[in-house]
Parts: C-alpha cells; sequence; structure tokens
C-alpha cells in the first residue's frame, strides 16, 4: 500500500516539472518551423550551462535549508579574475584553479559566518553578493576580453564532439551534465550528502542525530561556492571574456529553476535532477519568446512571472492533492 | 563497576539555575531512574551527560576516562545514545535514514543503501517492528517513531543507553515490549538510565532511583528499598498525607443535579478521521475520552475546538450550533469553549515571547486585535496565575522558552483559564508531567467543575479517567464504541470497550 | 569660511555626540537595545567625516528657508528605503519576506504619471490611484503566501519578475516627465525646513507603531511569526494577520514609489526602486528584528535605512565609485549582523580585552 | 515511470526528425535589442520596427534587458530558426567571438547597431550602423571649447561603470579637451545613466568643497543630466546660466530644458536607425556587396538650432 502511495508524494513535484517542460516543448514543435531540431535542443544546454551547474549550488545549498544569492556576482567575478590573471600573463590553467580556490574559500567563508555566528543565509549571502559584485569592479570597472588564449581556443576547437549538419556537442555542456551527475551522486549516495537533507529536514533533530550541523553546512556552502566559481570559468569560455556587470539578478533564475525542479525553499525536500529541468523549462521559456519574435521587453517579464506562477500552482496543486491522497 | 560518574555538574541559563553541583553514578548492567519534578533538572543533566550541553561547571567521567563532551555525536562515538521525550527524527527522511544517518553502511565510500536497508529492518526487527523502512517515517504513528528513535540507538555500539520519556506516547503493549527490550539489553550489560513520570513503570524496570529536586540531587536509592509514597514525596518535598489527600476527590460532585446539556455531539463525523460520535456533556461534569493512543482522541478534540472541520453530523455547544463550514477556533473560543492540546511544543508554547503575553495571548484574541487589554490588567492577570498555578519563572516577562516543560504546560493552561472558559478540552494535560503537577492540575480541575465548568478530559492513564470523570466516551479505531456513566465508569468495564 | 568651517565643526561634533550618547542610552535601556550596535556604526561613520571631510556637515538655511545640506540628503534620500523598511519590518516579523516592493514602487509611480499627464491630471487622483494599486498589488502577494500557502520568498518572486513588466506596460515603456507642482512637492517640497519624504517616512512610521503597539496587531504579528500552528490554536486570525502585513507592505511601498516618482519629476518604470528590497531587508535585519520572525523592532529599521544611506551619501561624498560602494556595505551590514548576533557577542566578550565594554549579551 | 520513459524518448526522437531550414521568399530579419532602459533605446526600437512593417520584411525582436547572456541566447535562436540577416545591439563590446562564428558558419550576416564590437579577426561582422560613442565625446568636448572657452572646471557623470558608451563617451571627451590646461575634470562620478541617481550624485558634486569651480556639466547622457538640472536648481543655482551642462543623445525632453535655457547643448546619438538597417539588409538580398559602415546622420544641438518644430518632430 504505502510503496503504491509513495510515489506521488515524492516525485511529483518532479514529475510535473518534467510533464510541463515536455509540454512545452511540443507546442514549440507545432507552433514554429525549426524548432524541433537538434541544434535548439543542444543550444538549450549549451546557453545555459552556466545557469545549470550554479543551479547545482543553489540546489545544494537551499536542501540544506539556506539560500544563496552571491551566485551571480561570483560568477562575475571569477570571470573577471581569469581575464586579469591571464591578462597578467598568468598561465590559464593556473588562473583556472585559483578561481575555483578563490570560490570555495568564498563560499566556506560564507557558511562559518552563518553556521557559527547563526546569523540568517539570506543576509550573509546578501554580503557576500555585494562584495564579489564590487570586487569584480575593482579588479577593473570595464570588461576584460580573453581573445587569442591557447587553452580557450583548444578548448573551443577541438573539445568537441559532431553530431552532424553544424551542430556539435561542445565542452561545457558535458561539463555541465558531469556536475550535475556528480551533484545527484553526491546528494544521494554519500553520507555528507545525506546529512545536508538532514540539516535541511530539521536542524535540531539533525544535531540531536550527531549531525555535525556547522560543518556539514559550512561544506554545503563551499561545494555552493565551487559551483559558482565554475559556472563563472565556463560563462568566461562561452564568452571569451569577463565583465563585471555579468549575470546581475542571475542567482534568481538559478532559485527559481530549483524551485520550479521541485526542491522546497524550507529544505530537505526535493530532488537535484529537479534543477535540470527547472533550467531546461527557463531557458525553454526565453527560446520560445524569441521564436516567437514580437513580444515586448515588458510582455516578456510578465509572461516569465505568469509561468513561474503557473509552475508553483500546480505543484501545490498536486502536492496537496497526493497528501489528501495519503 | 561504574560506568558513568558526574562530579559537581552546575549549568544555568541566564538567570536560571538549571543543575546545582550533581554528583551521579552509574553502573554497567543496570536500569536507573531519574527522578524528578518538571525543572528538577532530567533533561538538562541528560543534555550534558549527552554533550548536547556543556557544563558550567563539574566533571565527567565515562567508561574509565573523563571526558569532554562538546556534541552528541562525540558521546554517541564512545558508546552514549538516547531517545529523547519528544521525537527527535527527520520526518521528511525514511526510516532507513533515520536509524542509520550518521553511520551509514558505505561500499567505496558510497552508501550502500541496500544494506543500510536491511540494518535498518534488523534494528527494528529487534523492537518486533516490521514496517516498510523505504518509507518517509512521516507517513508512520507517532508510536512507530518513536520505536524507530528506539531502534536507531540500538543500531549502534552503545555502553548508556539513555531513554527520556520515551513510553509518554507508547500504549501498553508496546510498553512492555520496550521493558522486554530494556531487561535485555540490560542482562548483556548494557547501562540504561530511564526517564518516566509512570511510577509502576519505574518499579516494573528499574534496578536503581535517583531522584532530583530543584536542580540539585535528592539521594540515589535501590527500588526495593525504596516505597512509593516515600519517593514521591521526596520528589515534590512534601509528606506523604499531603499526598494522598491531593489523589482522592470527594464524589459529592457527581451526587449534586447535573447541570443544563452544555455540549451535545450528534453522529459528529469526520470522513477517514473520526467519528460517528454522539455524546452529551452537561455544566459543571467532567466527560473522560478513553482509548489507545490513535484511536482517535486527540482528532475529537481537534473537531470540538474546530482545529478540523466536521464533514457530517451536528454539534452544538454552549446553544451554539457549529456550523459545518466555518466553524473554527476562534467561534469555538466565543462560546467559552478552550482546548489544552496535546502536542505543547507545535500548538501551544510562542517560545520567544514572555510569560505574560503568552498568558494572556487567548484572552486578548478573544478580545480582538483593536481593544488592547491594558497593561496593568495584562500584568495583573499573568500575576494571578503565576501564583495559582505556582509557576517557576524568575518574572513574567521571562521568555518561555527559557521555563521547564512542566511550567511551560502550567502557562499553557494559564493561557486558557484566562479566557473563563465554561467547557475545557484537556487532551493529555499531565503527559510528561511530574506526580506533583499532576496533582496539582487535578484539583484545578476539580474546583474549576465546582466552580460549574465542564471539562473534556482526555488520557492514556486510565486511572485518572475513572477517578475524574462521571461519564467515559470510549473511542477504538477513530470511532466511538461505547459510552460508561455513574458507576459504570470502572477500569474494568473500560478495558473491557477498549478491548471489543 | 573659517567661520563656517567651525561651524560645520560644531554641527559634527553635536550630531556626533547625540549618536554616542544615545549609544550609551540605548545599551543602557532593556527597551532599545536593538539599536545599540547600528548607532555605534553610525558613530563611526560621523566621526570619520569629523576628522577627513567637515565639510560634509555644512548646513546652510536657502533662501526658501528650508534647510539645506548633507545630513538633511541622508534624512530626504534614506525616507523610501524607511518607508519600505517599515512595511518589510512587519512582514519579516510573520516570518516571511517581500522581495517585490521595488517593483510595486515602479508600478505606483508608473500609474500617479500617467494620471498626472492625463486630461483628468488631478493630485487626488494620482495618489489616490497610485496607492490603491500599490495596495492591490500588496493583496495579490498576501493572498499568494496567506491563502495559496506558498512560499513568502518565491510568491513575491513573481510580482518581482512581472511587475516592472506591468509598470512598463502602463507606461508603454516611455520614461514620463511631468511638471506639476502640487505633485512635486511630494518629492520635493519641505516643511518646517525638513524635505516632505522625510515627514511622510516619520507619518507612516508613528501609524505603524500606533497599528501594533496601542493594539495587540504588533503582538498577534509576533505570535505567528514566532509558532503559527500555536498562533491558531490560541484563535488568532493567523492568515488575516500575515496577509495584512503584505497588505501595509504594498502600501508603503506606493508611498515610496510615489516620492521617488515625484523627486526626479518622472516615471522611469526600469530603475525606480531597482534593488531597493535588498536595502529595505538590510535597513530591517540591522535594526535586530530576525529573519526568521517573531520579535521585531521599527524603530531598529528606520535606523538601519539612516544607517544604509548615510553610508552611501559619504560615499559619494568621497568620490568613492558608486560602484565599489557595494563592498563597504556588505562589510557594514555583516558587522552589525555580527554584532548583533549573540553567539558572537558571548564569543568576543569572553575575551579579557572586552570585558569592560558594556557588552553583556542580551 | 511513464514520465521517465517520455523523457528518455524525447532526445531519439529529436536526432530522428533533425531537418534542414527550409529557405521562404520573405526576408527574416533577427534583431537583438539591448533592452527597453530609456525613451532612445525604445525609439530605436520601433523605428526598427515600422520600418520593417513598412517593407514587409518578417523581425523576429528579442529585448535582451541588458543581459549579453540573453543576446547570445538570442542570436543562438536566430541562427536555429534560420534568419536571413541578424542585427545586433551588443550590450558590451566584449565576448562575442564565438556566437558570430556560428553566425559565420550557418553563413548568416551580423550587422551591428549604435556599438562596436571588439573581436579576435575581422569579417565576424558584416556592417557596423551608427557613430561610435568616442566621436560623441570628442564633439561635447570641442562643442565646450568653442562655446565656453578655455577656463572651466568640469563636473561629469558618468554612465553605467563599465558599459559602453559610459567608458567612449569618456574617452572622446578627455581627447578632445586634453590640449587645453584650462579645462579640468574636477569631479567625476558615475549617475547610472539614470535620472535619480544623476540627481543625487549632483546634489553631492553640489556639496563638495570644489562646488564653487564647477562650471561646467558633461553628463553621458540626458537623462542624467535632467536628473542634474533639478539639483541645481534646489541647490538655488541656474543650471544652464551658472553651470553650462552638455549631454548626450538628444531627446525631446532636454530639447525642451535647452529652449528654456535650462541646458546648453546635447550631441545627438541618432536611434532612428531603421532605415539605414533595412537599406543594407535589402542590398544583401539582392546579392550586391554591402558597405562596411554606415554612418547615420546626427547633429550636434543647441539654443541655435533647436526650434519647437524640431522638438514637435522627434518621436522621442
Amino acid at each position: 500500500m504505502l510503496k503504491r502511495l509513495r510515489f506521488p508524494i515524492r516525485y511529483v513535484p518532479f514529475a510535473a516539472t518534467v510533464a510541463v517542460f515536455i509540454g512545452a516543448y511540443a507546442i514549440g514543435a507545432i507552433s514554429f518551423k525549426n524548432f524541433f531540431t537538434l541544434r535548439v535542443f543542444v543550444n538549450l544546454f549549451h546557453d545555459n550551462a552556466y545557469l545549470g551547474i550554479a543551479a547545482v549550488g543553489t540546489g545544494i545549498v537551499i536542501l540544506s535549508g539556506g539560500i544563496d544569492l552571491s551566485v551571480g556576482a561570483v560568477i562575475a567575478f571569477t570571470g573577471m579574475l581569469v581575464a586579469k590573471l591571464t591578462a597578467c600573463g598568468i598561465n590559464t590553467g593556473l588562473a583556472i584553479l585559483i578561481a575555483l580556490a578563490v570560490g570555495i574559500l568564498f563560499g566556506i567563508l560564507q557558511g562559518t559566518l552563518i553556521a557559527s555566528f547563526d546569523l540568517p543565509p539570506f543576509l550573509v549571502t546578501l554580503g557576500g553578493m555585494f562584495l564579489a559584485r564590487g570586487g569584480s569592479f575593482i579588479i577593473n570597472e570595464e570588461a576584460l576580453s580573453i581573445l587569442k588564449n591557447p587553452v580557450l581556443d583548444f578548448i573551443e576547437d577541438n573539445l568537441q564532439l559532431s553530431l552532424g549538419n553544424g551542430v556539435y556537442l561542445e565542452c561545457i555542456e558535458v561539463v555541465y551534465l558531469i556536475v550535475l551527475l556528480c551533484g545527484i551522486v553526491f546528494t544521494q549516495w554519500t553520507p555528507l550528502g545525506r546529512r545536508i537533507y538532514a540539516i535541511g529536514v530539521n536542524e535540531q533533530s539533525a544535531l540531536l542525530m550527531g549531525v555535525p550541523v556547522a560543518r556539514t553546512k559550512i561544506m554545503a556552502y563551499g561545494i555552493a561556492g565551487f559551483c559558482s566559481a565554475l559556472a563563472g570559468i565556463v560563462f568566461t569560455v562561452y564568452l571569451k571574456s569577463g565583465n563585471p556587470l555579468n549575470c546581475i539578478g542571475l542567482e534568481m533564475d538559478a532559485i527559481a529553476a530549483v524551485v520550479i525542479g521541485g526542491i522546497l525553499l524550507t529544505g530537505g525536500v526535493g530532488y537535484l535532477l529537479g534543477s535540470l529541468f527547472g533550467v531546461l523549462t527557463l531557458g525553454l521559456i526565453q527560446v520560445l519568446i524569441m521564436f516567437q519574435g514580437n513580444i515586448n521587453s515588458w510582455w516578456t517579464r510578465i509572461i516569465i512571472g505568469i509561468l513561474v506562477l503557473l509552475f508553483i500552482f500546480m505543484q501545490n496543486l498536486i502536492t496537496k492533492l497526493s497528501d489528501k491522497k495519503q | 563497576m561504574d560506568i558513568l560518574r558526574t562530579t559537581g555538574i552546575s549549568k544555568s541559563f541566564g538567570e536560571v539555575q538549571a543543575l546545582k553541583d550533581v554528583d551521579f553514578s552509574l553502573e554497567a548492567g543496570e536500569i536507573h531512574a531519574l527522578m524528578g519534578e518538571n525543572g528538577a533538572g532530567k533533561s538538562t543533566l541528560v543534555k550534558i551527560i549527552t554533550g548536547v550541553y556543556q557544563p558550567t561547571n563539574g566533571s565527567i567521567w565515562f567508561d574509565g576516562a573523563d571526558r569532554r563532551l562538546n556534541s552528541p555525536q562525540e558521546a554517541e562515538q564512545i558508546g552514549i545514545s538516547t531517545v529523547y521525550q519528544e521525537v527527535n527524527l527527520l520526518p521528511d527522511l525514511s526510516v532507513t535514514e533515520n536509524i542509520c544517518l550518521g553511520r551509514e553502511p558505505r561500499k567505496f565510500g558510497f552508501i550502500d543503501w541496500k544494506a543500510a536497508k536491511e540494518r535498518a529492518r534488523k534494528a527494528l526487527a529487534k523492537l518486533e517492528v516490521d514496517i516498510d523502512v523505504s518509507a518517509n517515517l512521516a507517513s508512520y504513528s507517532i508510536a512507530i517513531q518513536q520505536l524507530v528513535a528506539i531502534a536507531r540507538s540500538l543500531d549502534v555500539e552503545c555502553k548508556l543507553l539513555i531513554l527520556d520519556e520515551p513510553t509518554s506516547s507508547l500504549d501498553e503493549n508496546e510498553t512492555h515490549q520496550l521493558f522486554q527490550i530494556m531487561r535485555h539489553l540490560r542482562d548483556q550489560g548494557l547501562a540504561i538510565i530511564f526517564i518516566t513520570h509512570f511510577l509502576d513503570q519505574v518499579y516494573e524496570v528499574c534496578d536503581r532511583i535517583t531522584i532530583l529536586r530543584d536542580g540539585c540531587k535528592v539521594g540515589t536509592f535501590r527500588a526495593c528499598d525504596l516505597p512509593r509514597v516515600e519517593m514521591v514525596s521526596k520528589m515534590i518535598g512534601k509528606s506523604a498525607e499531603e499526598i494522598d489527600s491531593m489523589g482522592h476527590r470527594d464524589f459529592s460532585s457527581s451526587e449534586q443535579a447535573l447541570g443544563p446539556v452544555i455540549l451535545k455531539a450528534e453522529n459528529l463525523e469526520s470522513r477517514g478521521v473520526v467519528g460517528p460520535l454522539n455524546f452529551e456533556l452537561h455544566a459543571g461534569s467532567q466527560v473522560g475520552l478513553a482509548g489507545l493512543l490513535g484511536s482517535g482522541r486527540t482528532e475529537t478534540a481537534n473537531l470540538l475546538f474546530g482545529i478540523a472541520s466536521h464533514d457530517a453530523g451536528h454539534l452544538e455547544i454552549n446553544g451554539k450550533v457549529a456550523n459545518k463550514s466555518t466553524w473554527n477556533p476562534r467561534k469555538a473560543v466565543k462560546v467559552r469553549l478552550a482546548l489544552i492540546a496535546e502536542d505543547r511544543k507545535l500548538t501551544g508554547v510562542i517560545p520567544d515571547l514572555t510569560v505574560r503575553e503568552n498568558i494572556i495571548l487567548a484572552l486578548q484574541a478573544s478580545k480582538g486585535a483593536l481593544n488592547q487589554i491594558p497593561r496593568r490588567q495584562q500584568d495583573q492577570i499573568a500575576e494571578e496565575y503565576i501564583r495559582r498555578l505556582d509557576i517557576k519563572t524568575p518574572s513574567p516577562e521571562q521568555l518561555l522558552k527559557n521555563l521547564s516543560g512542566g511550567n511551560q504546560q502550567k502557562v499553557l493552561i494559564a493561557r486558557w483559564l484566562a479566557t473563563k472558559p465554561e467547557l475545557i478540552i484537556l487532551d493529555e494535560p499531565t503527559r510528561g508531567i511530574d506526580i506533583g503537577a499532576k496533582a496539582e492540575i487535578e484539583a484545578l480541575t476539580d474546583d474549576l467543575c465546582k466552580a460549574g465548568m465542564s471539562v473534556v478530559f482526555i488520557s492514556s492513564e486510565l486511572e485518572e479517567i475513572v477517578q475524574d470523570c462521571q461519564r467515559v466516551v470510549v473511542l477504538r479505531d477513530r470511532r466511538q464504541v461505547g459510552e460508561l456513566a455513574g458507576t459504570d465508569v470502572t477500569m474494568k468495564n473500560i478495558l473491557k470497550m477498549i478491548a471489543g | 569660511m573659517n567661520n563656517s568651517q567651525s561651524l560645520n565643526f560644531i554641527i559634527g561634533i553635536t550630531a556626533l555626540l547625540v549618536c554616542v550618547a544615545s549609544t550609551f542610552i540605548s545599551g543602557r535601556s532593556q527597551k532599545f537595545r536593538h539599536l545599540r550596535w547600528p548607532l555605534v556604526a553610525l558613530s563611526l561613520l560621523f566621526l570619520y567625516n569629523l576628522i577627513f571631510k567637515p565639510t560634509f556637515f555644512a548646513l546652510e538655511i536657502t533662501d526658501d528657508g528650508y534647510l539645506y545640506g548633507s545630513l538633511i540628503d541622508i534624512l530626504n534620500h534614506s525616507s523610501k528605503i524607511a518607508l519600505l523598511a517599515t512595511g518589510m519590518t512587519l512582514v519579516i516579523a510573520t516570518g516571511g519576506v517581500d522581495i517585490s516592493v521595488g517593483s510595486i514602487m515602479a508600478i505606483s509611480g508608473a500609474v500617479a504619471a500617467t494620471v498626472i499627464v492625463s486630461p483628468y491630471s488631478s493630485l487626488i487622483l494620482a495618489v489616490f490611484l497610485a496607492l490603491l494599486v500599490s495596495t492591490l498589488a500588496g493583496l495579490w502577494n498576501g493572498i499568494l503566501v496567506a491563502a495559496c500557502g506558498i512560499q513568502p520568498m518565491v510568491a513575491t518572486l513573481v510580482l518581482m519578475v512581472a511587475g516592472r513588466g506591468i509598470a512598463q506596460l502602463i507606461t508603454d515603456g516611455t520614461i514620463i516627465t511631468f511638471h506639476h507642482p502640487a505633485f512635486n512637492a511630494i518629492g520635493n517640497g519641505h516643511l518646517l525646513g525638513l524635505p516632505v519624504p522625510a515627514w511622510l517616512a516619520a507619518t507612516i512610521f508613528l501609524i505603524a507603531l500606533a497599528l501594533t503597539r496601542t493594539t495587540s496587531l504588533g503582538l498577534f504579528i509576533e505570535t505567528v511569526g514566532n509558532n503559527r500552528t500555536a498562533a491558531r490554536y490560541a484563535g488568532i486570525a493567523a492568515r488575516k494577520i500575515v496577509w495584512i502585513t503584505y497588505v501595509f507592505s504594498g502600501f508603503c511601498a506606493g508611498i515610496a514609489g510615489l516620492v521617488v516618482c515625484s523627486n526626479i519629476k518622472c516615471a522611469d518604470a526600469n530603475h525606480a526602486g531597482l534593488y531597493l528590497e535588498l536595502d529595505a531587508i538590510l535597513a530591517t535585519v540591522i535594526g535586530g528584528t530576525s529573519m526568521t520572525g517573531g520579535r521585531f523592532y521599527l524603530s531598529g529599521s528606520i535606523l538601519g535605512a539612516i544607517l544604509i544611506q548615510a553610508l552611501s551619501t559619504v560615499m559619494y561624498a568621497n568620490d568613492v565609485n558608486p560602484a565599489v560602494i557595494a563592498v563597504p556595505k556588505a562589510i557594514l551590514v555583516i558587522a552589525v549582523c555580527l554584532l548583533q548576533s549573540d553567539r558572537f557577542r558571548s564569543r568576543i566578550m569572553a575575551l579579557p580585552v572586552f570585558r569592560k565594554f558594556g557588552g553583556e549579551p542580551c | 515511470m511513464k514520465k521517465y520513459l517520455s523523457l528518455l524518448i524525447l532526445p531519439l526522437l529529436l536526432l530522428v526528425s533533425c531537418k534542414k531550414a527550409d529557405s521562404s521568399k520573405t526576408i527574416t530579419v533577427g534583431f537583438s535589442q539591448i533592452g527597453a532602459e530609456s525613451d532612445w533605446r525604445k525609439a530605436s526600437t520601433l523605428s526598427i520596427k515600422e520600418e520593417a512593417k513598412k517593407r514587409g520584411i518578417e523581425l523576429k525582436f528579442s529585448d535582451a534587458q541588458q543581459k549579453q547572456e540573453n543576446q547570445l541566447k538570442a542570436i543562438r535562436a536566430f541562427i536555429a530558426q534560420g534568419v536571413d540577416v541578424i542585427a545586433l545591439a551588443p550590450v558590451v563590446t566584449t565576448g562575442w567571438d564565438d556566437v558570430l562564428k556560428e553566425a559565420r558558419a550557418a553563413n548568416i550576416p551580423v550587422i551591428l547597431i549604435d556599438r562596436r564590437v571588439d573581436v579576435s579577426e575581422d569579417g565576424l561582422y558584416a556592417c557596423y550602423i551608427g557613430a561610435d560613442c568616442t566621436e560623441e565625446g570628442r564633439k561635447a568636448g570641442r562643442w565646450l571649447i568653442e562655446n565656453v572657452g578655455k577656463q572651466a572646471g568640469i563636473a561629469e557623470l558618468v554612465g553605467t561603470v563599465g558599459s559602453g558608451p559610459a567608458v567612449e563617451r569618456k574617452k572622446g571627451f578627455e581627447e578632445a579637451i586634453k590640449g587645453e590646461p584650462g579645462l579640468k575634470i574636477i569631479k567625476s562620478q558615475s549617475g547610472d545613466f539614470t535620472r535619480s541617481q544623476g540627481k543625487e550624485v549632483m546634489e553631492q558634486f553640489l556639496k563638495s568643497p570644489e562646488r564653487d569651480q564647477i562650471n561646467v556639466l558633461y553628463a553621458h547622457n540626458d537623462d542624467m543630466a535632467l536628473g542634474a538640472i533639478q539639483a541645481i536648481e534646489e541647490a538655488g543655482k541656474k543650471p544652464g546660466k551658472d553651470i553650462v551642462i552638455i549631454s548626450c543623445d538628444g531627446v525631446k525632453e532636454i530639447f525642451r530644458q535647452i529652449l528654456a535655457g535650462k541646458a546648453n547643448c546635447t550631441v545627438e546619438c541618432n536611434p532612428m536607425v531603421g532605415p539605414y538597417l533595412f537599406d543594407v539588409v535589402e542590398t544583401y538580398m539582392r546579392g550586391e556587396t554591402i558597405p562596411p559602415r554606415v554612418i547615420p546622420h546626427e547633429d550636434v544641438f543647441d539654443a541655435r538650432n533647436i526650434t519647437q518644430e524640431v522638438i514637435d518632430g522627434r518621436s522621442y
């Protein structure tokens, strides 16, 4: 009996998202020519890889019952850092490693403030956002391009796999998928991952059950920091430049993606795989609007708002229904 | 030989001194009861032994070495594991995880879920529980959850097992199962600290008893050398005679003519939850709701108070008919109904508000936001009830979270008495409350009845019901199976009905 | 010149002394504890200017007979944050958060401007409609949160995203410029020498204070924020309380929107109140209200607003690149919050150095 | 479980259904606009939309809301859609290499509007329409030298820090006045291209110790200038007299101010690029070679050449 009931309650929001994604995709395929092509599908991944990676980090933090608003700013910061370092003639690989290290440290710092002084995550990461954003302006006030860079060019020219008629599976979407996979394995099959869920469900109980709450939290934010930094690097590869104005407000997209993916903001409930469909759906909405091709900017905003709303409603509804069933 | 020795343990929270210089020792292979009123410091002592709190002074010796425990998992590592009073597990995670969290079996560094489930099943099997371990904990009853919690602590190699009020949400059989397990473990050389308010349970399983009062240790005794009455008097610092007088109530009130019907339920039902229910309650009398855990007692209370809405039948309180769709707590309060709910932590306590604010809350709510009770009056009310219920707090402005469980419960009772109710529903009012407070509350309810107030009394302790109620409604499997009145109200009859 | 310098200095010192004094007073009294650390920060800011930039304190009385100077600017510009923070405080106290206020500002401004330039141009109508619409926006949030039980942040995210779109829809994407003396007075006028926005903020603050403290609304809000189930069991209409706070927040945002739009004599749907919700939240938390809900401190939020604005004004005055202002802001916020956190204080105060400094954890 | 199955099937379906983009007769142009942040921007969008309608060209319009990532997505979408020409008003100058290469690979020409991009190799874009902001900066500088003279204390309201126009208009202006030691930029601070910021920053300028030396204001766009004018008036000074006001873009409102004597000069940056754009597009579709550079007609406006007619003639 329980076995049969368990499917809806646990997987419903996620399943709903998948359903809606497929639905939206079908609509696009029917109404626009050249929409139902491999290129569009691959572009979804290529254009949203950085968002996806950020969403993995955000997802983990949200599962731990926190929130991370610093994502966008950290992406911009790492971009600027890599650009600056390479401009200073430092080996690109090294620059990337440094950037990643900085990202992790940044996350750990935030985590420490939150965990060991119980400051509200919203606030600390907001501070982090200001810090990183300001920092990237201190590095350089205007965008820096990384042209003629052997490493990036190599990545671009060689690390790609042709799928026929001019469509390429490129490095960054692969990186995204790998990160996502690692994220899923991490959250579902490692003790630390489960601890993150545990403190997300109920910190007090988790503590009494012997979960090292503070350390786990710090870890979660560290991982998020890493993801943001990696997203920043992917974005830099994607743009071949760093720009302090990049990804303003991206954190909101990431959060939206995670929520749409069926992870509850209260923490402890949901699956990282959902974030994939959250990201793809957001991307899909944009592509649909672009294909439609004469929507005012304000309508774009309103439509996205409405769609987010629809998602939330549907999830609430379905979850309520399945609760009733139980 | 001793396995645990604490010397000169003291602990204070702000102005509240919870423990004063407590020496406590425990032998391997014994079941040791830790007794005391609420606020006596039992929970605090336990939390110190398990590393949740660090003592202000004093030292802990465990298993051959002095220990400085900074966290529960440090305690767990050296073999101290605990089952707390309120189920402290993770409802949104699976049973397996709740049992294995933090010590999952691994394969190449990854969790081996198959093995984990197996272990969970084994651990539960010891308690003769057989459930789907991959289902969410939330999908099981509190009793099961409690057993899962115990299973969790049995799952590790532990030398000292602490059971803090483990039986408060278990029914008879489950309790006896548990006791068997406890004895079994003791015989294997495990030391067990057992905290409970059920005296007979103490005498049933415990070898030694340590009594605390007001944060100080009164003494440690062999169970066989310590008569019940003496223990109680030591716990509450009152003489035996006083206690006798407290326990009894004169049945004159049952002889007095019944007042008008104040509560009338006809085929009252909420489908799939509880019902149909049929009973009446006369002003100035007590009706008991008897039944095993999960028999629908709390559900009934919620139905009457409008927490859950009934979808069939007729409910009339104080001459007001409760409308199916619109019946809610606010309306209930308006007709002079009050509910002191079972789950204090969740449904009653407002931790960050002061005692005063907590006391006047319901009264204020009934008056509505716009006509605020003048501050002076608020203080008077608070002072009055702190005195009447003998609530132990430094001042009315103390935050409620700094009070002990029993005193919190008293504050909640005060909150509802302040609304001058004519009908009050007491759902397990004495759960997790020591005998002293228990007697006080019983005495109080009697007085209230004498003063013309009616009481719906819910308790898993049949003695209480038999003693206090002229009329008992018996529930089984979320349905009303019968009603007893007057002289028929006896343990035997009730048990017969419950057993069915 | 010399004369005026000494005058600046005197003003500066008085300002500083006032701050320091109130710091100690608040430190002593149980009631205003939460104000202490923001006040310390403010004092430090003033001290810095007193030493390095006395002209910062320059105050003049213009020919039109109102005060003019950086201090007044702080008052003037902080008022819009203060307005938002007042509403935000109540929302946060119920355990929620409203990140749509910035967008609501834009909407309110757009509505007002559209009315002003329309044939039926009238101050009353413009203000009325703008406030009506923004209150409705608040109601919308309230319904999503209270009735549909959606997590506040997600619920308000919807309006945050869509709101600017709606505002642009109203203005048809243009920046509506208008010349309407009466309406301009809202953002630029002066009363008893002080700017009107400051008066507005003060009024709203007092209204909120009255609503929450002379009635039991405050108690109920704190109860709901602290333990919602218990509130319901105690017979409090938790839902109603929650959506009322969102409605009020929307209303405050509406007024803030009017102030901004009238201050620059145009409705800029894209930039009006952009990211201001963040400042409002910061102000609230700096003021000592916990983001998990429960106890709230309106006075603290106002002070927080002033502190945040003071910081950026000082930065402007010192020619700091606004893009970089984010950094000191972040540091300030974290610092104040650390000091507000009991755990941090108890750890720091444990150090012998701080023993005598009056910081026993409260 | 169905969900998962369909999930697996989806990519397969796609692989099967890959079809070449069939080209239709009507010209399709994809246009990626920066956003709708100002009247100026809106005007340029309008002019392109209307022109497209007039010429019966199908326009795929996409608003990036100030985000480069959105513009990249848009261009990829256009390529996938198989449009004939892509028009791009880049939000920043950097980071366009890859996507432009993709466009070239799909041999779709890209036309830049009102801002250049710096790319690693030439020929990544077919044509550039619009004056460069550096030139506008120079014009502003020259006007200052000719009309105000060689002695002045200048306050500068910079645009959004790091944004293309801000950087270039600053550069151009500084180039132009480099020769004149008498012209000093005393204050320079970002007003973020908005009126409110422009006003707030100007207020601070007017309270700074150097306030008395400021007699020229150079604002990177009209909106900031309009904000600053208010600030100056509130400070009890006369904009246009006590402080000469020069700004860029040339929107209706600033003309009114100039006519009223409250502002002095605005360097036009012509948003009405629609006609120019579609001329180029049509030449390309006819298979003729297209010019690498088209410069729309742009004026410098001051009290001498602004009349009511000019104002009424403006749509923005």
